[in-house]
C-alpha cells in the first residue's frame, strides 16, 4: 500500500516542473498541448488526494486547511484552462499569430507557472513563497509578451516593471516578519515557517508586523491587482493569450491575494498590533469602486473582463478586511466562485474573439443569435459575474453585503452603490455582445465545436450548483477556515 | 569592540545612502552606470561585512554576487547598450536635481521615523541598517518615478533592490538571503535582457519608456 | 401537506424549463405550456383550498440547500397561500392562452425555458421563509422575466428596456437586502422566524421601511419607481407581459406586507402617510400616462401603475388603521387592497392577453393604426371590452368591488386620531375617486379606438379571429371578472385568513349575509350586492327590449353615417387616440407631463396639411434618472484617464501609496 | 315591513319614475320656453316624441356594431336601475340595500362608459367629439359627486341613500357649512352630468358646441327613443337625489299609514316642480360656456366637495 499523503505532495509540485522541462525539449505542438492537459490533469488528481491524505507540515511544504482547497481550485482551473488551450492555441497558430516555436515555449512556461504558484500556495516559508510568487510572475510576463505584438510587449513591460516594484517591497515586508520573529523564535528557517509564526504571533512585536503588512499589503496587493496599484493588470489580461488571462484572472490574483491573508492571520493573532481590517477595507471599497466606474469607458472585451476581475478581488479584500466568520466564509466563497466565473467568461471570450477576429466591443454584436452556444455561455457567464442568482457568487455577494450592513451600514452603502454600478456596466455591455442584429460588415467565422466548450459549462454548473446546494463538509471546512482567519 | 563593528556597518550602510542621492544628482547616463557600479561595490562591502559580524559564511556568497554581477557585469552590459542605441545624451528627469534631493531628504527622515522607534528591540545593527535600507529603497523608487528614460529607471529598480539586500543581510541569521539574492539576480538579468531583448531597437528609436507608452492600451 | 406538493409542482415547472431547452420549437411549445397550466392550476387549487380551510394552514418545511447553516426554509401561511392563488390564476390562464399565441413567435427558443422558470421564481416567493431563498427566488423572477422581455432582441428598444429593467430589479434586491441585513441584526439571522423575534429600534425600523418601501416598490412600480414597467411589460411576449403586470406587481406587493405588516412587528403613523401620499400620485400619474399614450400595450403598463397605487393606498390605510387599533377598519381596509390585487390580477392579464391577439391579428401596437376590430375579431372585443369595463370599475364587475370597499374604509378613517393622518387620507380619497374616473375615460379610448369604428389601416382590415386557447384563456378570466363582481362575498370570505393573519382582526363573515350581499360594517349598514345589481339591469334590459320590439318591431335600415349632413369616408377623419384625450390632456397633462402642443398651419392658399405635434415630458425622468446616470457618465469619463498613464506616473502612484500608508504608520505610533 | 307593500311601493317607485321622467323634461322645455316668452311645446310632448322615435324604423350606420345596437338598453337600464334606489316619496325601499350611494354613481358611469363607446362606434368625427369631450367632464364630475357622497356618508354614518334619507330626515342636522358646500357640489355636478346649460346644450345641434348630443348622433328610432328616456330618468334621479337628501320633509318611512305614502307622493311632485323650476331659470339666465372652461366649473365643485369632505374629517362639527 503507497501511502498517498507521502506521494501526492511532491507529486503536485514535481509533475509541473517535470513537464515542464520534457516540453521544453519535445516538438510538435499536438503532443505538447496534449501533455500540457495530461499533466495538469494528474496535479489535480495529486492535488484531490490532498485533502484525503494530508501530510504532516514539512519544513519547507505545509498543507493545511486554508491552502488545501486553494491548491485543488488552482490545480482544477489549471487543467481546464489548459484543456481549453489545447483547442486555443492550435487555432492560434493556424490564424499565423504564434510560430511552433514559441508554441513550446508557451507550453513550458504554461507548467512553470503551475509549479510556482502551486508552490506559493504550498510554501511553508515566506521567503520560499516569495520566490515562487516571484518565479509565477516572471512566466507570466513571458507568456503576455509572447505575442511580440506592439501592445503586448508593452503590456507585458507595464507588467513586468510594476510587478518587480511590488514584488521588491513585498520582500522588504519578509524580511521585517523575520525581524518580528527573531527575538521571539531564534535565528533560522523557524522563524521563516509559517506553522511557527502562526502560533507564536501573539509574542511578536506588534509595530514590526504593521509595518511588515504595509509592505506586503502593497507589495502582493500590487499583484492582487488592488486600485491604485491596478495598472498592469488589465492590458496583461487584454494582450496576452486568452488562457493566461483565465489562469491569471483566476488563479494568480488568488495566489497573491492568499499571501496577503496569510500574513494577516499573522496580525489577527497579535492584539497589540493595528488591525489589518481597515485598510483592507479601504482598498477593497477603492478598487470595487474604481473598477465600477472605469467599466463604462471599456472597448476592449478583455480589458473589460480584467477589470471587473479588480472589482471582484475588491470585493474579497473587503470581506477580509471585514473580518468576522459570516465575512470571511464570505471571502472565501467569494474568492472560490470568482476563479471559477471568471476563467469560464475568458474561455468564452477566448472562443468569442477567434470567431469574430477581434476583441473590440464594438465590433461584436448579437452572439445569441450567431453562435448560440457560445452567447448563452457568455450571458450566463456574466449574469454568474454581476451575482445574480442562482449563481454562486449571488451567495457570496448576499453575505458580504448583509453582514456588512448589519455591523456597519456605512460601509456597506458603498459597497452596494459601487456593486449596482458594476451591475449596470456589465447589463449594458451585455446587452450590446449578446443580442441585437449583428452588423452587415461584421464578420463572424465557424462556431467552434462543441467539445471545445466543455470547460465553460463545467465550471458554470460547479458555479450554478454552488448557488443554491453547498456540501456541508465543504461548508463546515470554510467555516473552520473562517474561524481561522479571525 | 562592538562599537567599532557598530560603526563600520553604520559607516557603509550610510555610504550606500549617500550612493543613492549621487544617483539622483547624477545627470549623465555614463555618470550614472558609473555611479551604480560604486553602489553594488559598497553594498558588497556592507553585505561582507554582515557576514564577518555575524559569521554567516553564506552572505558572502551574496557579496560576490553584488561585487561580481552588479558591480561589473551589469554596468558594462548598460555601458553596452547605452552605446548601441546611442542614448548617452543627458538624463532627462520630471523634478529639478534639487527638489529631489530634497524629497530624497524628507524620505530619509521618513523612514528614520518610522524605523527607529520599532526596531529597538532587535539588535543595534539591524535597526540601523533597516533605517537606511529603507531609506535606500525609498530613494530608488523615487529615482524610478522621476527619471524618464528606461536604463536609468532600471538603475533606480536596482538601487532599490540594493537596499533590499542591505536589509536582508541585515536581518541576522536570516536564512535563504543568497537564494533571494539570487532571484533577485535573475530578476534584474531579465530586466537589462528585456531593455536589450525586446526588440524594442526593431520598434523604437529609443528604449524611451513614454515612447514605449505611446499606445497605452483600449484606444478604439 | 400542501407544501410539499406544490413544491414538488414548482420543481415539476423547473424541469419544465429543460423540456423548453431540449424539445423542438412546435412540439415544445404545447408541452411547456401545457405542462405550466397544468402546474399553474394545480398550485392555485391546492393554495385555494388551503385559504378556504380544506386543507391544514401555516405548514413549513426544510430542504438542504440555501445558506448552508440555516437550509431552505419554506412556509405556506395564509398570506403565501393567497398570493399563490392570485399568482397562479393569471399563469393558469396565461399559458393556456399561450399554447396557441406561441405558434406565433419567431424565436420560441428564447422564450420556452425561461417562461417556466419565471413562473417557479414567483412562485418560490410568496413560499419563502428565509431570507436567502427570499432573494434568491426574486432575483430568479427578474432574471428569467428580463430574459422574456429582451427574447425580441433585433428591436433596439426592447433591449434599451431590457437594460432599464435589470439595472431597476437589481436596484430592488439590493435594496431589500439591505433591508433584510437591518432584519437579521448583527446576529445575521436569516431565517424569517428569528427576524421575527428580533425587533429593531425605532430608527432602524423607519430604515427599514424605507428599503423595503424602495425594494418592492420598484417592482411592483410604485412612483417614483414605475419608469421601467411601461418600457419593460409591453416589450415582452403578450402573455408574459400580462403576467408580468399581473402577477410580477403582485409578488412586489406580498413583499412590502410581508416585510412591512409582518416582519418589522413596529411602525409609525407616518409610514402610512408616506405610503397613501405615494399610492395616491402613482394612481394619478400613471392613468394620465395611459391616457395619452398610443401603444396599446403601453396604455396597459401605465394603468398597471395605477392600480399599483390604487394597491398601495389601500394598504397604507390599513397600516394606519392597524396603528390605531381599528381593528375592523384595518381589516377592512386590508380586504379591500387585497381584493384589488386579486381583481387587478385578473383583468390585467385579461387585457394583455387582448392586446396580444390584436397584436397577433394586425401586427399593430399602436391604436391609432387600428380601428372596428369588433367586426372581424367580436369575441375578443367582448373580451376586452369585459376587461376594460371591470378595470374602469363599473358595477357589476369586479373592479367596482374592491373600489367600492376601498372608499368604505376611507369612509372609516375619521375614526383616526392622527391629524396627520386625517388630512391625507380625504386628499388620498380624492385622488383615487379622480383616478379610477380617468380609468373610465382611458379605457373608452383604448377600447373604443382599436375595436370600435372604422379601419384606420389595412392591417386592421385584414384582421381575423384568434385561435380557440387564446380565446380560452381570455375568456376564463372574463368569466373570473364577472364572478368576482357578483359574488364577491365568497372571496372576501376566502381572503380572511390573509387579513387575520397580517392585521390581527377580519372583517364578519360576507357568504352568510342576506341575499349574498356585502355588508362590510354592520353598524354603518352600508351594503352593495352585485348579484342583484346584473339580475335589476338584465331584466330592466330585457324588459324595456322586450317592450320596444312589441311596441315599434325590429324594423332596421342600414344606412351611411349621417354625421350631421357631411359623412367623409376617408377614416382618418374618425377621432384618432391623439385627439380623444386631447381634452384631458389639455386639462390635467400639463402638471404632470408638461406637455407642448404646437401646431404648424399652412399660409392661406397652400393646400398642405396642418399638423399639431404634442410632446410629453415626463418630469420623474428628467429630475430623477437622467441626471443619475450624466453623472455615472461623468465620472467614468473623469476616472477614464487612469488608463492611459505611463508606466512611471503609475509607479509614482505605488510610490505615494507607499508614502501615504508609512505617513500613516509613523503618525499612528 | 311585509314583502306585498314592500314590493307594491318598490314597483310603485319604479314605475313612477319612468312615468314622470318625460313629465320633468316636458316641463322644464315649457318653463324655458315661457320664460324666453314663447309658447313652446306641450307638457306631454316628450311622450309624443317618444312614441313617434318608437314608431319609426331604425337607420343604422353600415360601420355600427352591436355595441352601437345593445348600448341603449344598457344605458337605460342602469339609469333605470339607478334611479329605482333612489327614494323618492318613501324611503326603505325593498332592495335598496342591493346599492348604495357610491353604487348609484357607478351605475350611472356604467351607463356613460356605454354611451361613449357608442359615440366612438359608427367612426365619424362629431361621435368623437362627443365620447371624449363626454370623458373629459365626467372625469371631473364623477370624483366631486363621489366627495359629496362622502360628504353626506360622514353625517349620516352609511352610504346606503334610504338610511341617509331618513337620518336627514329624523335627526335635527341643522345648517352644516359642509352640507351647505355638498349640495353646491352636488347641483353643479347635476347640471354637468345633464348635459344642462351652462356645461352644454341639450336644445343645440351646433355641431362644435354640442356633448351629448354629438354622442347621440347617428341614433334613431327606437334606439334613440331609449336614449332620450334615459337621460331623462337621469335628469330626474338627480333632482330626486337632491331632494330626498336636502329637503327630506315627508317622505313616507317603513311602516308609516298608507296616509303617509300619499302625502309623500305629492310632496315629491311638488319636489319636482321647485327642482324643474330652478333648473329653468338658471338655464335660461346663463350662457353656455366654451367647452374648455368647463374643467374649471367642474373644479370648482370637486375643490368644494374635498374642502366639505376634508372638513368633516377634521372635525365632525362642521
Amino acid at each position: 500500500m503507497i501511502d498517498w499523503a507521502s506521494i501526492a505532495e511532491p507529486m503536485v509540485l514535481a509533475v509541473p516542473a517535470g513537464s515542464a522541462a520534457i516540453l521544453a525539449t519535445l516538438p510538435g505542438y499536438r503532443l505538447s498541448s496534449k501533455l500540457n492537459v495530461l499533466a495538469s490533469l494528474t496535479t489535480f488528481l495529486a492535488a484531490l488526494t490532498l485533502i484525503v491524505h494530508r501530510p504532516p507540515a514539512g519544513t519547507f511544504l505545509l498543507v493545511d486547511d486554508l491552502n488545501v482547497f486553494l491548491i485543488v481550485l488552482n490545480t482544477f482551473v489549471g487543467f481546464t484552462a489548459s484543456a481549453f488551450s489545447a483547442g486555443y492555441i492550435s487555432h492560434e497558430l493556424e490564424s499565423g499569430k504564434l510560430t511552433p516555436t514559441y508554441l513550446r515555449f508557451y507550453h513550458a512556461m504554461y507548467q512553470v507557472l503551475m509549479f510556482g504558484m502551486n508552490l506559493a500556495l504550498m510554501a511553508n516559508n515566506i521567503g520560499l513563497m516569495w520566490v515562487a510568487i516571484e518565479l509565477a510572475t516572471l512566466t507570466t510576463v513571458l507568456m503576455v509578451g509572447i505575442y511580440r505584438t506592439h501592445e503586448a510587449i508593452e503590456a507585458a513591460w507595464k507588467y513586468f516593471i510594476l510587478g518587480s516594484v511590488g514584488i521588491g517591497l513585498a520582500l522588504f515586508g519578509t524580511i521585517i516578519v523575520y525581524l518580528a520573529a527573531l527575538p521571539v523564535i531564534g535565528e533560522g528557517l523557524d522563524a521563516m515557517a509559517w506553522n511557527v509564526l502562526t502560533t507564536r504571533a501573539s509574542a511578536f512585536d506588534p509595530a514590526l508586523l504593521n509595518l511588515a503588512f504595509v509592505f506586503l499589503l502593497l507589495g502582493y496587493g500590487t499583484k492582487v491587482g488592488l486600485a491604485p496599484l491596478h495598472a498592469w493588470l488589465p492590458d496583461a489580461h487584454a494582450e496576452g493569450p486568452t488562457p493566461i488571462s483565465a489562469v491569471l484572472s483566476g488563479l494568480l490574483l488568488n495566489v497573491a491575494l492568499y499571501a496577503v491573508l496569510r500574513f494577516k492571520i499573522l496580525l489577527a493573532a497579535n492584539e497589540a498590533a493595528l488591525a489589518p481590517g481597515p485598510l483592507m477595507v479601504t482598498m477593497g471599497l477603492a478598487s470595487l469602486s474604481f473598477a465600477a466606474f472605469m467599466l463604462y469607458r471599456r472597448r476592449d472585451i478583455k480589458r473589460f473582463f480584467a477589470y471587473s476581475s479588480i472589482e471582484h478581488m475588491g470585493i474579497a479584500t473587503f470581506a477580509f478586511g471585514m473580518g468576522g466568520p459570516l465575512a470571511n466564509f464570505a471571502g472565501l466563497l467569494h474568492m472560490a466562485m470568482h476563479s471559477l466565473t471568471k476563467s469560464s467568461i475568458f474561455y468564452s471570450v477566448g472562443h468569442i474573439a477567434q470567431v469574430k477576429g477581434t476583441q473590440k466591443i464594438s465590433q461584436i454584436t448579437g452572439l445569441t443569435a450567431t453562435h448560440p452556444l457560445l452567447g448563452w455561455s457568455l450571458v450566463a457567464g456574466v449574469a454568474a459575474i454581476a451575482g445574480v442568482p442562482p449563481f454562486g457568487l449571488f451567495m457570496s455577494e448576499f453575505l458580504v453585503l448583509s453582514s456588512t450592513f448589519a455591523r456597519q451600514p456605512l460601509l456597506a452603502v458603498p459597497l452596494a452603490f459601487g456593486l449596482l454600478i458594476a451591475f449596470g456596466a456589465l447589463i449594458w455591455r451585455l446587452h450590446k455582445l449578446a443580442f441585437g442584429t449583428p452588423g452587415p460588415e461584421e464578420k463572424s467565422g465557424p462556431a467552434p465545436a462543441g467539445y471545445k466548450l466543455v470547460a465553460i459549462f463545467a465550471h458554470l454548473a460547479l458555479v450554478f450548483v454552488a448557488g443554491f446546494y453547498l456540501p456541508t463538509s465543504l461548508t463546515a471546512w470554510f467555516q473552520h477556515v473562517a474561524a481561522l482567519l479571525g | 569592540m562592538h562599537s567599532i563593528q557598530f560603526d563600520i556597518a553604520h559607516l557603509l550602510a550610510s555610504a550606500l545612502v549617500l550612493a543613492s542621492f549621487m544617483l539622483l544628482y547624477q545627470d549623465r547616463m555614463f555618470g550614472l552606470i558609473q555611479v551604480f557600479a560604486g553602489h553594488a561595490v559598497v553594498l558588497a562591502l556592507a553585505v561582507a561585512w554582515q557576514a564577518y559580524v555575524q559569521d554567516a559564511p553564506h552572505l558572502y556568497v551574496t557579496a560576490a554576487i553584488a561585487l561580481v554581477f552588479k558591480a561589473t557585469i551589469i554596468p558594462v552590459a548598460l555601458f553596452r547598450i547605452v552605446r548601441r542605441l546611442e542614448i548617452h545624451r543627458n538624463v532627462e528627469k520630471v523634478v529639478g536635481v534639487g527638489s529631489t534631493m530634497l524629497i530624497g531628504i524628507g524620505l530619509v527622515a521618513l523612514s528614520i521615523a518610522v524605523m527607529l522607534p520599532v526596531t529597538h528591540r532587535s539588535g543595534a545593527y539591524t535597526s540601523e541598517d533597516l533605517v537606511f535600507a529603507l531609506a535606500v529603497v525609498l530613494l530608488g523608487l523615487l529615482m524610478m518615478t522621476t527619471r524618464r528614460n528606461a536604463v536609468s529607471q532600471v538603475i533606480g529598480f536596482m538601487s532599490l533592490e540594493n537596499g533590499l539586500i542591505l536589509a536582508a543581510a541585515g536581518a541576522k541569521g536570516m536564512p535563504l538571503v543568497v537564494e533571494i539574492s539570487v532571484a533577485f539576480s535573475v530578476l534584474i538579468a531579465f530586466i537589462v535582457i528585456g531593455v536589450f531583448l525586446f526588440r524594442i531597437r526593431e520598434r523604437f528609436d529609443s528604449v524611451d519608456v513614454q515612447a514605449l507608452d505611446r499606445f497605452r492600451g483600449d484606444r478604439g | 401537506m400542501p407544501l410539499t406538493a406544490i413544491l414538488w409542482l414548482i420543481g415539476g415547472l423547473i424541469l419544465t424549463v429543460l423540456l423548453g431547452v431540449a424539445l423542438p420549437e412546435r412540439s415544445g411549445r404545447i408541452v411547456v405550456y401545457g405542462l405550466a397550466s397544468i402546474f399553474a392550476g394545480a398550485i392555485a387549487a391546492i393554495a385555494g383550498a388551503v385559504l378556504i380551510g380544506l386543507q391544514p394552514m401555516d405548514d413549513s418545511l426544510t430542504l438542504p440547500m440555501g445558506l448552508p447553516w440555516l437550509g431552505a426554509n419554506f412556509r405556506l401561511d395564509p398570506l403565501s397561500a393567497g398570493f399563490l392563488v392570485v399568482i397562479d390564476l393569471s399563469a393558469l390562464f396565461a399559458s393556456i392562452y399561450a399554447i396557441g399565441y406561441g405558434r406565433h413567435e419567431r424565436e420560441a427558443r428564447r422564450i420556452l425555458p425561461f417562461y417556466p422558470a419565471f413562473l417557479a421564481g414567483m412562485n418560490l416567493v410568496p413560499l419563502a421563509d428565509d431570507v436567502f431563498v427570499f432573494l434568491f427566488a426574486w432575483e430568479l423572477m427578474s432574471l428569467a422575466s428580463w430574459a422574456l422581455v429582451v427574447s425580441h432582441h433585433r428591436e433596439p428598444a426592447n433591449l434599451r428596456a431590457g437594460i432599464l429593467y435589470l439595472i431597476m430589479a437589481a436596484f430592488g434586491t439590493l435594496a431589500l437586502l439591505l433591508a433584510f441585513g437591518l432584519l437579521a441584526g448583527p446576529a445575521g439571522d436569516y431565517a424569517f422566524a428569528g427576524i421575527r423575534n428580533h425587533h429593531a429600534t425605532p430608527l432602524i425600523a423607519d430604515l427599514i421601511f424605507g428599503l423595503a418601501l424602495l425594494g418592492a416598490g420598484s417592482k411592483a412600480g410604485l412612483v417614483p419607481l414605475h419608469v421601467w414597467l411601461p418600457e419593460a411589460h409591453p416589450a415582452a411576449p403578450s402573455h408574459v407581459s400580462g403576467l408580468m403586470s399581473g402577477a410580477m406587481t403582485k409578488v412586489a406587493v406580498y413583499a412590502f406586507i410581508r416585510i412591512v405588516f409582518d416582519l418589522v412587528g413596529t411602525s409609525a403613523w407616518w409610514w402610512a402617510t408616506v405610503i397613501m401620499a405615494l399610492g395616491a400620485a402613482g394612481a394619478l400619474l400613471g392613468i394620465l400616462a395611459a391616457q395619452m399614450d398610443r401603444d396599446l400595450k403601453r396604455i396597459l403598463a401605465f394603468s398597471t401603475v395605477e392600480n399599483i397605487g390604487f394597491i398601495f393606498a389601500g394598504l397604507g390605510l390599513a397600516l394606519a388603521f392597524r396603528d390605531e387599533h381599528l381593528g375592523l377598519a384595518a381589516a377592512l381596509a386590508m380586504s379591500a387592497a387585497l381584493l384589488h390585487a386579486l381583481n387587478h390580477g385578473l383583468f390585467k392579464t385579461l387585457l394583455f392577453l387582448g392586446a396580444g391577439a390584436v397584436l397577433n391579428a394586425t401586427g399593430e401596437r399602436n391604436i391609432d393604426r387600428l380601428g372596428g376590430l369588433i367586426h372581424r375579431m367580436g369575441l375578443t372585443a367582448l373580451c376586452f371590452l369585459i376587461g376594460a369595463a371591470a378595470i374602469s370599475a363599473l358595477p357589476p364587475l369586479n373592479g367596482f368591488v374592491s373600489e367600492w370597499l376601498t372608499f368604505q374604509a376611507i369612509l372609516l378613517s375619521p375614526e383616526l386620531s392622527h391629524w396627520g393622518l386625517r388630512l391625507v387620507v380625504p386628499a388620498m380619497g380624492a385622488a383615487l375617486a379622480l383616478s379610477a374616473a380617468l380609468a373610465g375615460a382611458a379605457f373608452v379610448r383604448a377600447f373604443g379606438i382599436p375595436f370600435l369604428g372604422r379601419p384606420r389601416s389595412l392591417a386592421a382590415d385584414m384582421a381575423h379571429e384568434v385561435d380557440r386557447f387564446s380565446l380560452a384563456g381570455m375568456f376564463a378570466l372574463a368569466a373570473l371578472c364577472i364572478l368576482v363582481g357578483i359574488l364577491p362575498g365568497f372571496f372576501i370570505d376566502a381572503l380572511g385568513p390573509m387579513v387575520v393573519r397580517v392585521i390581527g382582526a377580519q372583517l364578519p363573515a360576507q357568504a352568510g349575509q342576506a341575499w349574498l350581499s356585502l355588508v362590510p360594517n354592520p353598524q354603518a349598514g352600508s351594503s352593495y350586492n352585485g348579484l342583484m345589481v346584473i339580475l335589476f339591469m338584465t331584466v330592466t334590459a330585457v324588459l324595456g327590449a322586450g317592450i320596444v320590439h312589441r311596441l315599434s318591431g325590429r324594423r332596421l335600415r342600414r344606412a351611411d353615417a349621417w354625421d350631421c349632413g357631411f359623412p367623409d369616408p376617408s377614416p382618418i377623419t374618425q377621432y384618432s387616440g391623439g385627439s380623444f384625450a386631447q381634452p384631458v390632456r389639455r386639462v390635467l397633462g400639463d402638471f404632470a407631463f408638461k406637455v407642448t402642443e404646437t401646431v404648424e398651419m399652412p399660409p392661406p392658399g397652400d393646400l398642405g396639411p396642418a399638423r399639431i405635434t404634442v410632446q410629453l415630458r415626463d418630469p420623474i425622468w428628467e429630475f430623477v434618472y437622467a441626471p443619475l446616470t450624466r453623472a455615472v457618465s461623468w465620472i467614468a469619463d473623469r476616472l477614464n484617464p487612469l488608463q492611459y498613464l505611463t508606466i512611471r506616473r503609475y509607479l509614482g502612484l505605488v510610490f505615494t501609496a507607499l508614502i501615504l500608508l508609512l505617513l500613516v504608520l509613523a503618525i499612528w505610533q | 315591513m311585509a314583502i306585498v307593500p314592500a314590493l307594491m311601493v318598490q314597483g310603485g317607485q319604479m314605475l313612477l319614475v319612468l312615468l314622470l321622467a318625460p313629465l320633468l323634461t316636458g316641463f322644464v322645455r315649457k318653463l324655458k320656453a315661457l320664460l324666453l316668452r314663447r309658447r313652446g311645446p306641450s307638457l306631454i310632448q316628450p311622450y309624443r316624441d317618444l312614441l313617434r322615435l318608437l314608431k319609426k324604423e331604425v337607420v343604422l350606420a353600415g360601420s355600427a356594431s352591436s355595441v352601437f345596437r345593445s348600448a341603449p338598453y344598457v344605458i337605460f337600464a342602469a339609469v333605470w336601475v339607478a334611479a329605482a334606489l333612489v327614494p323618492t316619496f318613501a324611503t326603505g325601499l325593498m332592495f335598496s340595500w342591493s346599492a348604495d350611494l357610491i353604487a348609484i354613481v357607478a351605475l350611472l358611469g356604467t351607463a356613460r362608459f356605454m354611451l361613449a363607446l357608442a359615440g366612438l362606434d359608427v367612426g365619424t368625427s362629431f361621435g368623437g367629439i362627443g365620447s371624449s369631450r363626454e370623458m373629459m367632464i365626467a372625469s371631473l364630475a364623477e370624483p366631486a359627486m363621489i366627495m359629496s357622497v362622502f360628504t353626506l356618508s360622514l353625517v349620516a354614518q352609511t352610504t346606503q341613500l334610504s338610511d341617509i334619507a331618513r337620518f336627514m330626515l329624523e335627526h335635527n342636522v341643522g345648517l352644516r357649512v359642509s352640507l351647505a358646500m355638498a349640495l353646491v357640489a352636488l347641483l353643479m355636478v347635476a347640471i354637468a352630468e345633464n348635459a344642462r346649460v351652462p356645461i352644454d346644450n341639450p336644445a343645440t345641434h351646433l355641431e362644435l358646441t354640442m356633448v351629448h348630443e354629438a354622442m347621440v348622433l347617428e341614433y334613431s328610432g327606437r334606439h334613440l327613443a331609449m336614449i332620450e328616456l334615459g337621460s331623462a330618468l337621469k335628469l330626474l334621479l338627480y333632482v330626486s337625489l337632491i331632494g330626498c337628501v336636502f329637503l327630506p320633509w315627508g317622505i313616507a318611512r317603513a311602516d308609516d299609514a298608507p296616509g303617509a305614502y300619499l302625502l309623500g307622493l305629492l310632496l315629491y311632485v311638488g319636489k319636482l316642480g321647485a327642482g324643474g323650476t330652478l333648473l329653468a331659470v338658471f338655464e335660461t339666465s346663463i350662457a353656455k360656456m366654451r367647452v374648455f372652461r368647463v374643467p374649471e366649473f367642474l373644479g370648482a365643485a370637486l375643490m368644494l366637495a374635498l374642502l366639505a369632505a376634508l372638513l368633516l374629517f377634521v372635525s365632525k362639527s362642521f
